[in-house]
Formats: structure tokens, sequence, C-alpha cells
């Protein structure tokens, strides 16, 4: 496991510093020059781009200028928005924790709803309720997210008002900006109006999070469901019913841990997909996140802005993809060492 | 069934074939493959088919509700937009944007996508194991941020959102075609026919490929509906294709400022993109169980 | 007179790797020789692992040698050309389904051969199939079948048929005839037999089967863990083995299977 | 981590409770003491002397920061702000305010006044764009648009600082527009402490980042984007504001504000859609407020570029538009077709027709003439945003878009964020422009000179870049001209001139809409200017 882990954690290393190397080049690539691309520094005859100059190397070959990038990378120094000129080091933290709230919630409902909708439809399989679930699991699957997203708002929000519109929170309420997510904002801050405070984020959050968590959660219906399938046909199954092992048991003790592994393995990829489509959601939510500050960003042309939009999304979209690679690794030790039957 | 058609069967057992008898099988199948194929004859006919020009605007009838609503008129089937444009000729026109670009991008990334799978799939060693680790990780990256990226440094037009969508579409084929190579080519029958003395290229187009010819059609309907979606995605944030070309991620963003009063202008864009990237999806999804039926019989 | 077949120390290494560390050698054949004489038959015997099929494989061209030459009348084979030696070494797979390209019919599969090695037009070559496919005892309706239309031992013989069909001077076997029951398996051994006593082939065939090799062998030779323990005629081995396991392998079926569960490398 | 699943549970609930709080009109305190503003785009900073857009003035201008005096629109008459007083003397060359005494700057964490207003912080306000010398002229980019293009800024000679509470500004001439001018919103007072102790820390740009002013309301905090908080200032030298806390939520999408109000998520919007009005009118807890708002939509060419720097090319394109459907499509007709630059509510407007009538074979001809019988190929760039002048210019550009296909001109449609297209467009790099202007105050000049000027074309607030010596001598001639008669004149003269040479096509005069909840009263919409929340507060016995 060990070495497994360090192998996974030296590629995933590998791919970050690959994804530098592109984050480095798009500095390049933009329209513009270069330094402004990476500081935000537009005046090239102020005394700021000098010292720019100076600190980045860019008065030196192209491996200078890179030494000097990861240098202010790695410090926390990632330039000056163009729009705003401030920090956005000190802006992403914030809308970090905006979209990770947003995006594990997601991830929770699709699990909490899509896990056992799989199982039950897997038992009760070719079974009338079997074919609703997947015929409704493939449809939503096919619906465009900002659709959907804009449909549930004139259902949900405009007539029958269960849900406001977009936002975070009424922001009325004052809640100390501080890890951006909402809900842990408001249990660390003092004010006296926490519970209500609580209620109204919650209102605010459910829908997103329900848009959000549909996809991933009707493929992992799906896979769920094909997993269990794979299963049930096993010889082990078999066997444990022969030794007249109870069903219950026999579901909990040997089919769902088995049938978990290919769900596991996918959680990666449904990450990716929730990563796609947080994207839109934020924007159509205005949610205060990465994906609504990163395609602002692109409207206005903020290079220093995109650059860390798509730095952060894909560094925590690679991270998500290891750890869960490595649960995967530790869970079922099969996918390191050779396959050998259980039971 | 009679027994020729058997016999038939069995003499042409091509993967093709073999899809398209496990596809003719499968109701919900036959129907998606019924409705994609209604979508694409219509798309080709648009210009023919729809009343109206994409553009033409009757100021007179300026948000128009659909013909089955008291105050629709027949003319205008589907209802008008804020410009007066008629709706229905702008879905049709649409699928232009919306069905066929994506089309062209799929193909265009399907042919080099394959022939730098097919050529990392036959070259061995350090050089494909490289592209490996460098394709999990672009492909671990979704489509539409990559394609957000590349429309940042292009600029939204809808050439750059073909460069984009075709550059973003290429590393799944690869990664998919290079994986089937790389599994076939150690095959017997590719020993065997190495052994023959047929040449790499024939090896390669002859010998191989089809037996990846079904891994293929998956990948192409798989990155036909991502790219109808990230194509509708981008227009609908502004990025893609811009106004007033009728593509339907760009109506939809365009309809949200009426949706409050005329929710037509929004549910028959976002009507057509589902129906299109369902029968796709369910097209692929029996495309795909087709497969693994093989697999599991062989 | 040269002789036909002369292998001079081939050996095969691979390179077990584990990440990014330089890999560990693994030593599947050591360095090897030995030659064969036109019309010979040359079995080779071993446990599993042993490295038989890799030798095989090797003079087949299917697998490239670490090291060493193969010389073919006297003239050295290049292990990249597969055109030059496919004229005269032709090999039969282990697994006749799993050799044979399941898009292709019979017919196409065979006329690969004589497309790339010959400059017939279509028309001899399909003659010259159909010739071929009746030397193997099948059909000429068997042209258009695929592969899995065939029973097994129909398989084998496409698989003879391919090996032939160029008319070449060696055939290697890689444990042709195991997945065969033993009547269909005698059929195929007599027609190799009779194709070679017409055609003058070299035969070189790995086997487990001590009746088979008794039956067919003029030459045997004995592999263990990648080394070659033991070379001789079959009459000489048979009589005078000179190691135990030589004896053991030659004994009986049973005994064979018996060690063929102790081995451990794999 | 195990939050989660509790969350998910109480979620469902929770907006069941929450529906059912509404009729208990039991609001928390933040809620029932506080105002949600929806406004339609980001501010470009926070100080309204750097740019001319109307965001950021709303945003602002009447919130954060007093002027010396202010105009009321109903009495047609300045009235007192931070000068109690003032005076004309010389020939109306030199002009004596009296300050008013104690009145106090905001209190933040970024900065504690020492004293109250006085003399120095006018000085420190004024030399801020007229002094170049000064050293704050630069920060913030040092472009002043509006008081280059109103020409205030080569108007005053100096500003003279005469005791604590006495201030002289000597002119160069005398200017019958210059109260009207100090009365805008762009002439704030911000404070010479807080200046001073910025250049001592060395952050001299923080002053239009975390302003301090003397309005009713305190900056709090500006999440890009997402929201700009203010609170209420509590040494207000006016009646206190009613409410505690304002809050901008920043929703550029015109349906999403709607139906935000609808919901009640929104208080207060602007710039509702003007085909939505007549349904929000019929709600019983929506009331829509309008103003008469003298403003102009027009189409402004880039004359530097070719094929633009032809009048005739630009007269053909004049005719080419539909400028009628314009105004039943795009203002619901709830505008005035544009005869010419002035609105019909200025005293110098003239009946006369001047504008282009819709002929597109006219057009078709006049391009002949001009040597393009193909048409050419060019850009209008669409504003992203509503304004009081154009409600939706990317729906407006569509339609002309269909126009001048029919007169074989091929048009692109350009937009970008709005800040970033502000600043493209001082760059020049639009073929064409369809935006507009919202009058500053009363006086006809402010309709010519800071659209089309050469001064204007300098500060880079002309869109046209037309330069034009002729025009420009014509605008001295009518602004010192004191015969009212005479003057309008003059004006009629510089009409006819402009729409002969036709840098730009007229459009529209708009009314300016602004929708809110029933239980809001008091916000002020004056005519000449933001909105003012001073006096805007929530009635807690009506029904909700």
């Amino acid at each position: 496991m060990l070495r497994y882990s360090l192998r996974r954690l030296i590629l995933f290393i590998i791919t970050l510093w690959l994804l530098s190397l592109f984050v480095f080049a798009l500095n390049y690539w933009f329209p513009g020059d270069p330094l402004t691309n990476m500081t935000g520094i537009r005046d090239q005859s102020s005394y700021a781009y000098q010292q720019a100059v100076d600190a980045r190397g860019f008065d030196s070959g192209i491996l200078q200028q890179y030494v000097g990038f990861i240098d202010h990378l790695l410090a926390g120094q990632w330039g000056n928005s163009l729009a705003s000129q401030t920090d956005v080091f000190a802006q992403l933290q914030p809308l970090f924790g905006a979209t990770l709230e947003l995006g594990l919630l997601a991830m929770a409902l699709a699990l909490l709803l899509g896990l056992p909708l799989g199982i039950y439809a897997a038992l009760q399989q070719r079974g009338p309720l079997d074919r609703v679930i997947m015929g409704l699991s493939l449809s939503t699957y096919s619906i465009p997210v900002f659709w959907l997203a804009q449909l549930f708002i004139l259902l949900f929000a405009v007539k029958l008002g269960w849900s406001p519109i977009s936002g975070q929170i009424n922001p009325l309420y004052n809640i100390e900006l501080q890890s951006g997510s909402i809900l842990w904002d408001i249990w660390r801050s003092d004010m006296p109006y926490r519970p209500a405070a609580f209620i109204d984020a919650l209102a605010h959050l459910w829908l997103p999070v329900l848009v959000l968590s549909l996809m991933p959660m009707t493929m992992l219906i799906r896979i769920m469901r094909n997993a269990m399938l794979d299963v049930l046909q096993q010889n082990y199954i078999k066997a444990a019913r022969a030794r007249g092992l109870a069903d219950s048991r026999i579901l909990f003790r040997h089919i769902i841990p088995n049938a978990l592994q290919p769900v596991v393995r996918q959680l990666g990829l449904q990450f990716s997909v929730l990563m796609t489509n947080i994207i839109i959601t934020e924007v159509i939510f205005n949610w205060p996140g990465l994906g609504s500050w990163l395609v602002k960003s692109i409207y206005e042309r903020d290079y220093p802005v995109m650059q860390a939009g798509i730095l952060v999304l894909a560094s925590l979209i690679l991270l998500v993809n290891v750890l869960v690679e490595l649960l995967h690794a530790w869970r079922y030790p099969q996918v390191r060492k050779e396959q050998h039957a259980e039971h | 069934m009679p027994n020729t058609s058997i016999y038939y069967q069995h003499r042409e057992p091509s993967p093709l074939r073999q899809l398209w008898l496990h596809i003719t099988a499968n109701p919900f199948a036959m129907v998606a493959f019924y409705i994609f194929a209604g979508i694409m004859v219509l798309m080709v006919l648009s210009p023919l088919v729809s009343p109206f020009s994409s553009e033409t605007q009757f100021s007179d009838h300026v948000l128009q509700p659909p013909a089955w609503h008291a105050e629709g008129q027949i003319r205008f089937l589907f209802g008008t937009d804020d410009l007066g444009r008629d709706l229905l000729s702008r879905v049709l026109h649409g699928s232009v944007y919306s069905l066929g670009y994506p089309l062209l991008a799929t193909l265009l990334a399907a042919v080099i996508g394959i022939s730098i799978g097919a050529w990392a799939g036959m070259s061995q060693g350090v050089q494909s194991s490289t592209l490996n680790h460098l394709l999990d990780v672009l492909l671990s990256i979704p489509s539409l941020l990559l394609a957000l990226v590349i429309i940042a440094i292009l600029g939204p037009a809808l050439h750059n959102v073909m460069i984009a969508i075709t550059l973003v579409l290429i590393p799944q084929f690869i990664h998919s075609v290079h994986n089937a190579f790389y599994e076939e080519r150690n095959k017997e029958y590719v020993v065997a026919s190495k052994l023959n003395g047929c040449t790499r290229w024939y090896l390669l187009t002859r010998v191989i490929f089809p037996n990846i010819t079904s891994v293929v059609v998956m990948q192409i309907t798989f990155a036909l509906s991502t790219a109808i979606l990230d194509i509708a995605a981008l227009g609908f944030l502004g990025l893609g294709v811009q106004a007033p070309a009728p593509e339907w991620g760009t109506m939809l963003a365009r309809s949200l400022d009426q949706v409050y009063l005329s929710p037509w202008t929004m549910v028959l864009p976002g009507l057509a993109l589902f129906l299109t990237v369902l029968s796709i999806n369910v097209l692929g999804d029996s495309v795909r169980a087709a497969i693994q039926e093989r697999i599991r019989n062989s | 007179m040269t002789k036909l077949l002369e292998v001079h120390a081939i050996c095969k290494y691979y390179q077990q790797k584990q990440g990014w560390l330089p890999g560990r050698r693994i030593c599947a054949l050591e360095p090897i020789s030995f030659s064969l004489n036109k019309g010979e038959t040359l079995a080779i015997m071993g446990e599993t692992g042993s490295g038989k099929s890799t030798i095989a494989k090797l003079i087949a061209g299917a697998d490239v040698p670490s090291n060493g030459e193969i010389w073919l009348h006297g003239k050295r084979l290049d292990p990249h050309n597969y055109r030059q030696r496919c004229r005269d070494i032709r090999m039969i797979f282990q697994d006749s389904m799993r050799s044979l390209n399941p898009q292709l019919t019979i017919g196409k599969q065979l006329s690969e051969a004589l497309k790339f090695n010959t400059n017939w037009n279509l028309a001899q070559q399909t003659e010259h199939v159909l010739q071929t496919l009746s030397k193997v005892g099948l059909l000429p309706d068997h042209y258009h079948f695929y592969p899995h239309m065939l029973s097994t031992g129909q398989q084998q013989r496409v698989c003879i048929a391919r090996a032939i069909i160029l008319e070449p001077q060696i055939i290697v076997a890689d444990e042709a005839f195991v997945a065969l029951d033993p009547s269909i398996r005698a059929q195929i051994i007599n027609l190799i037999l009779d194709l070679q006593e017409d055609m003058g082939i070299s035969f070189i065939f790995v086997s487990h089967s001590p009746e088979i090799v008794k039956h067919v062998a003029d030459k045997i030779l004995i592999m263990h863990r990648g080394k070659m323990i033991e070379f001789g005629t079959t009459e000489a081995l048979i009589h005078n083995p000179q190691h135990q396991l030589t004896r053991m392998l030659l004994q009986s079926e049973l005994l064979n299977k018996a060690l063929k569960h102790t081995t451990t490398q794999e | 981590m195990f939050l989660k699943p509790v969350c998910l549970l109480t979620a469902v609930t929770s907006v069941l409770i929450l529906s059912a709080c509404n009729d208990n009109n039991q609001l928390p305190a933040p809620l029932s003491e506080g105002l949600v503003y929806c406004s339609e785009g980001n501010p470009e900073s926070f100080n309204p002397q750097l740019g001319t857009s109307g965001t950021t003035v709303d945003a602002t201008s009447a919130q954060l920061y007093d002027r010396l005096i202010d105009y009321d629109a109903e009495q047609q008459q300045f009235i007192p702000a931070l000068a109690t007083q003032w005076q004309a003397f010389d020939q109306g060359t030199r002009y004596r305010f009296k300050l008013r005494q104690q009145v106090a700057f905001h209190q933040t964490a970024w900065f504690q006044p020492s004293r109250p207003f006085n003399a120095d912080d006018v000085l420190f306000s004024f030399n801020r764009w007229l002094n170049e010398q000064h050293p704050y002229h630069d920060v913030g980019g040092g472009r002043y648009p509006f008081f280059r293009s109103s020409g205030l800024m080569r108007l005053i000679k100096r500003v003279e600082r005469v005791d604590d509470h006495t201030v002289d500004f000597w002119l160069n001439q005398a200017d019958s527009s210059f109260l009207a001018n100090l009365a805008t919103d762009f002439n704030v007072i911000l404070a010479a402490e807080y200046g001073a102790q910025l250049l001592a820390q060395g952050t001299p740009s923080d002053i239009d980042r975390l302003p301090i002013g003397t309005g009713p309301f305190v900056f709090d905090e500006f999440r890009k984007d997402f929201v700009i908080r203010y609170r209420n200032h509590p040494d207000y030298w006016r009646s206190q504001p009613h409410i505690t806390q304002l809050v901008y939520v920043i929703t550029p999408n015109a349906n999403k504000r709607m139906l935000k109000l609808l919901t009640g998520e929104c208080d207060v919007i602007p710039y509702p859609l003007i085909d939505e009005l007549a349904q929000l009118d019929t709600q019983a807890e929506i009331e829509v407020a309008s103003a008469v708002n003298p403003s102009l939509s027009f189409w402004a060419f880039n004359t530097k570029r070719p094929p633009f720097d032809n009048p005739l090319v630009r007269q053909a394109l004049a005719h080419a538009i539909n400028r009628p459907a314009i105004i039943q499509n795009i203002y619901g007709g709830k505008a005035r077709l544009a005869s010419g630059m002035l609105p019909e509510t200025s005293w110098a407007y003239s009946a006369e027709p001047q504008a282009y009538p819709y002929d597109p074979a006219k057009a078709i001809e006049l391009l002949q003439q001009a040597g393009y019988p193909n048409g050419f190929s060019m850009n209008i760039w669409a504003m992203p945003v509503q304004r009081a002048y154009n409600p939706n210019a990317q729906r407006m550009s569509e339609l002309m878009q269909a126009d001048l296909a029919r007169i074989g001109v091929q048009a692109d449609i350009i937009s970008y964020e709005w800040n970033t297209f502000r600043q493209r467009l001082a760059r020049g790099e639009h073929d064409s422009v369809l935006i507009g202007w919202v009058a500053d105050n009363a006086d006809p000049d402010n309709f010519f000179r800071p659209i089309l000027s050469c001064a204007a074309t300098r500060s880079g607030n002309n869109r046209t870049q037309w330069c034009d010596p002729e025009f420009d001598q014509l605008l001295v001639e009518a602004i010192t001209e004191t015969e009212p008669q005479q003057r309008k004149q003059l004006y009629q003269q510089i009409e006819n001139y402009v729409m002969q040479q036709a840098p730009l096509v007229p459009i529209a005069n708009s009314l300016r809409f602004q929708a809110h909840r029933a239980d809001i009263q008091g916000v002020e919409l004056p005519p000449y200017g933001g909105l003012s929340f001073r006096k805007a507060r929530r009635l807690t016995d009506a029904p909700l």
C-alpha cells in the first residue's frame, strides 16, 4: 500500500507540475503582455511593473521566468486582478470554500440517494420500478444542467416559492466572510440570529445542491445497479446462498461491499462531472464560488484571475481523483495485488 | 425467425452489424434511433422545411405564444421570440449549430484522435506510457473547463468554439483508441498476421481496426453528446456561438429575459437539446451494452 | 552441408518495471544453441514456464531475442524482418481460436499471407487457398466462414493451413494440440505427418504429451527454468535420460500433470 | 462531515418553515431594518469623480457622499447641502461658498476622523482633479472624464480657502452652467484627512476602494459581482436614514432581478424590463416608479475608422435603421423617438424635425455615392447592461443587424463585461456602439459637450471620436450667450449641424423606471442623477 500510495503521490506531483507548466504557458498564449497577464500590472512604465520584471526574472530567459512564476505561486503571490486590482490569492479562499461546500453537499446527496436507488433497482431487476428508475436516470442524465436549473428555479422558486432564486443567504444577515462556506461561517459567527440565518442559508442551498447532484446521482444509480447485477451473478454469492446465509446478511456483508468497488472507482470521474456542472450552476444561482468567478473573469478578460481559477479547479479535481484512487486501493487491495477470491 | 436470416446473420457478423442487431432488439434504442434520425433529417432539410428564415423579424408578432395557446397563431406553431422571430424556424435552423457543428467537431476529433491513438497504440515503451499518464490527467479535467480555457485564449466565436471543442474531444479518442489498440495488438491473431508479413499499415487498418470499431462507435456517441452539451453550455454562458445565430444554448440564454412572461421561448430550445442528447445517450447506452455482451460471450 | 536451422546462443530477458525504478531483469531463456536438419522433427519439452514457448516464439519470429542469432540455410535471420522468414518458418499457435482474426473470413485470412509474399493475382490466390484448404481436409465452402462458425478441430486445421500455405521449410507449433480431444488430436497429428512427408517440412513443436513426442519427434529438447538441460535424439533420451526431469517428462502424462502443479514460477 | 445528512434532512423542512414564517411577518431585525437593492452591475470604483458610469453613480454618490449644493428638480432650484449659502461676484467669474459646520465624516475600521468637515476637504476634493500636481491626481488613472468633457476642468481657474468654512471658486469666464455642474453627482466631497493618512501609509489607491465621505451611509464591504454592503451613518448631518443596513446585490440579468423582486429577495430594482412593467403593475406587492429622466440613447460611429469617416456612409446607416420599430420593440412604446440630441423636456428643444426617417432605398443610394455599392462589414458594440436610456442594447443591435443586412451591410455584435466594455470603448476599438447619455443637469450644453466635443474625445468619453472645431466653436458661442432666445436658436443650429454630420444617430428619449416592493417607500429618483436611499424606509405594518 505504501509503495502504491507513493507512486500515486509522485504521479500527482508530476501532474501538478505539468499543470503549472500549462498555466505558465497560458500567460504567453493569452493576448497581451505575459507579465501583465501574470501580475495584473497593466501600466508597463510603472515602478511596480519594473519590480515585477526583476522579481519574476523577466529580464532573463524563459527558464528563469518559470522559476520566478513557481516561486510566486508557492508564496501565494498570484498577482492582482486586472479588473478590480485586488489580490487574487486573497480573493480565492472564500470562493474555494463556497464551491467546496456546494460540491461536497451535492456529492453527498448524490451518494445518499443514488446508491440505495441503484441497489433497489438491481434487486428489482426488470421490475416496473427498476424500469422507472433507469428511465428517469437516463433522461436526467441527458438534461443540460443550465436548462434544468432554470426550470427548477421557475418551478420551486418562482411558482412555488419554496426557495429563493439565487445567492447564498439573504445578504441582510451580515455574516462575516471567513471560510466562504456559508453554513460554517454562520456556525462560527457570533450574531444573535444564527438559527434564522441557518435556516435561510439552507433554503438558499437546497436547490443548487439538488440541481448539481442529479447528474452524478443518475450515473451512480446506473453504476451501482450494474455492479450489483454483476456481483449477484458471481459464484461466491451462490455459494453463500447455498450455505444458507440469510438474505440480508448476504446483501450487506457480501453483495454491497463488492458491488461498491466499481462505484468507488468511478467517484473521481463523478466529481469531475460535478465540477463541470458547478461552473454553470454557480453562474445561474449567483453562487460566490470559483466557477462563477472563472466565467466572470473570461467575460472580463481578467487573465490573472482566469489562471488562478483554472489552476485551483484543476488541482482540486486532480486531488480528488488521487484521493479516490487511494481510497479505492486501500479498500480493495485486489487492485494493487493479484485478484483473489474472497470467502 | 426464419432460418435463412440466422444464416445471413452468421455470414456477415461484422461488428457494426452486431451492434445494429442489438439495437433493433431494444425498443427504447429503436425509438432513440428514430428520434435521432428524425432530428438529423430535419437538420439537413432545415433550410427547406422551416417556415421562415431564422432571422426574419415579425415586429407585429413579438412574443407570440405557441399555436395551442389561446392567443397563439397557427402561423407561428411554437410562437415567436422577443424580436418576433419564429421559434420553430429558429430551432430548426439552430440544429445546424447545435447538432451539425458538434457532429463535425466530433468527426474531426475522431479522425485526429484515432490516428494519434492508433499510432500510440502501436508504438511501445516509454512513449506510450507517458502519453497515457498525460491523457489520464487531461481527461480528469472536465472538457468544459478546457474549452473555457481555449475560448479564453481565442475569444468567443463560432470557429473558435469549433476549435476548442475539437481539441477537447481529441484526448478522449486518443485514450480509448490507444487502450483498445494496446489490448488488441498483442493478441495472437495480430502476431499471426505479423508473421504473415503484413505491412504495418495493413495491420493497423485491416487487422486491428475492424476489431475496435465498436469501441470507436461508442466513443463517438459519447463524444457527440459531450460536444453538444459543451457547445450549448458555452453558448449559454455567452462564450460560444454569438447572437443572432440560433444556437440552442444561446437561445436559452437569451430566453431568460422573457422566461417569466413567455416561458415557451425557453422550453423549446431546451427540449430540442434534451431530446437530441437523450437519443444519443440511449443509443450510446445500447452500444455499450452490446459491447459488454460481446465481451461476456467471447 | 549446412544445417537447415542453426540457433546460436539466443536468450530472452524481460525488464520487470515498477514505477520509475529501474526494473528487475527476469530471465526467461538463458543462452541456448542447437541445430536442426531438413525434414527433422524436434520436440521441446519442459515444465510450465520453463521457456519452451519462448524458444518457439523466438524461432518463429513472434518474439525478438535479447541476444543471439538464428541462421537459416546459412543466412542470418533479422528478428524484425517478418517478410524474410515467413516464407520459410511458419507458426501454429497454442490457441487456434485466438490466433484467428474474428472479423475476417477464413479465406481472407489465408490469402493475407499470399498477398504479401507472392505477386499472384486474386484468382491465383483464391485458387491456392482453396487447394490448401482441401489439403488440410476442409471444404471450399469454408472459404467464406468466420472463425467462430468452425469447430475447434476445424479452426486448428485452418491454422495448419495458414502455416503451410506458403510451403515453408519449418513449422513451429506451440502446444498446438493441448486443447483438442484425443481423436481429433490423432487426426491432426497424422495430417501433419502426412504433410511433412509430402512437403519435406521440418517441424518444431512444444508439447507436454510424451505419447505424441515419442510418436513424432526425431529429437527432443528438455527445458528447465530457462535452461536447456538435455538435447538428443528421441531414442537416446528415452533410453538413456541424463536427468531425473527428462525421465519424468517422458514417463507419463500423469506425472507430468503432477509436476505442473508444483512449478512455482509462472 | 456529520452535518451533511442533517442539513439535507432539514433543508426541505426548513423551506416549509420559511414559507410559513413569511405570513407571521415577524422578520428578524436585520431583515426588517435593512434594504436590498438589486443593482445591475459592479461600480467601477467608489469615487464618482473617476467615471461617468451610472452604475457607479447609483452605488456611491448619494449614499456615501454629499455635494456642496443639490438641485431640487421639483422646485427647479439649487438647494444648500454642504454649502449653506453661495454668491456670485465679479460678473460671475468668482463664487463664494459658506460651508456647513459640524458635518461628521464616516468612522470606519480604516479611518477615524479627528475633525469635522471644513474648507480643506473642499480644496482636496476639487484639486484632486483640477490640479495635475496634486498627489492624488494620478491615483485611479487621472482621467476624470466628467470634469474634462463638461468643461469644468477648464472653467475653474482655482479654488481658494478663505477661512475654515469659506471657499472661493475662481472661474476663467462666466458660465451659466457652473452651478448646475457643481450640483451633479460627480462633484462629491472627499476627506482630506483620510487622503493624508493614506499617503502616509503609502496606499493612496485605497481612497477609491475603501471610501470615506459625509453621506448617509458608511461603506462596509464590497464583494465584486456579489454584494456591496453599507450601514447607516450615525452622525449624519441631515436626518438619520431609516434603514440601518443597505445592501446592493449585483444582479446583471434583468429578468432575474424582476423575479427576485417578485419573490421578495430584492426590495428595489432598477430598470425593470419594459415588457414586464404591465405585469408588475398588476401585482399588489409591487410598485413601479418612473421618473422623467432627460436621457438619449444613440448609435455612435467611430469616425476615426473608415468607412465611418465619410459622412455619407454615416447618413446612409442612419437612414437604414428602422427607429420606430426599435421604439416599439425595445422600449415597448414607452419612449419617444428622438428627433435630435435634445429631449422634449429641455427648454432649448424645438419641434422642427431633423433626424433621419427610415428609408432603405435612400440608404443604398447614399452608400453608392460614398463608393460602397456592395456594402461592407462592421461591428456594433452592444452594452451588456440595462441603462435608463436603453433597456436592452443586445436585442436592439439584433434588430439593427437585420435592418443593416437589407442594405448589404453585415454587422457583427460585440459585447464585453460592462467595465471592460467601457475601457475598450475609450480606447476606440469599436466601429459603432449603442450607448447613451443621461443628463447630469438641465443645461442643454450637457447634451452636446460631454458627448461630442473635442474635449470629450480627449477624455475618451466621446464614443464617436469626432472632433470638429466648427462644432466646438458653436458650443462656446452658445454657452457664453446669456439671452435664452438667442441661445435656443444657437442650439438649434448646433442640432442641425450634428444631424447633417451624423457622427451619431439619436434613437430614443426614455423614461427611467424602477420597481420596488410595496412596503418600501422613499427611494428617491432624482431626474439628474443616481438614486438616493436617504429617506427610504420599510413600512412595518404593510401586509407582506
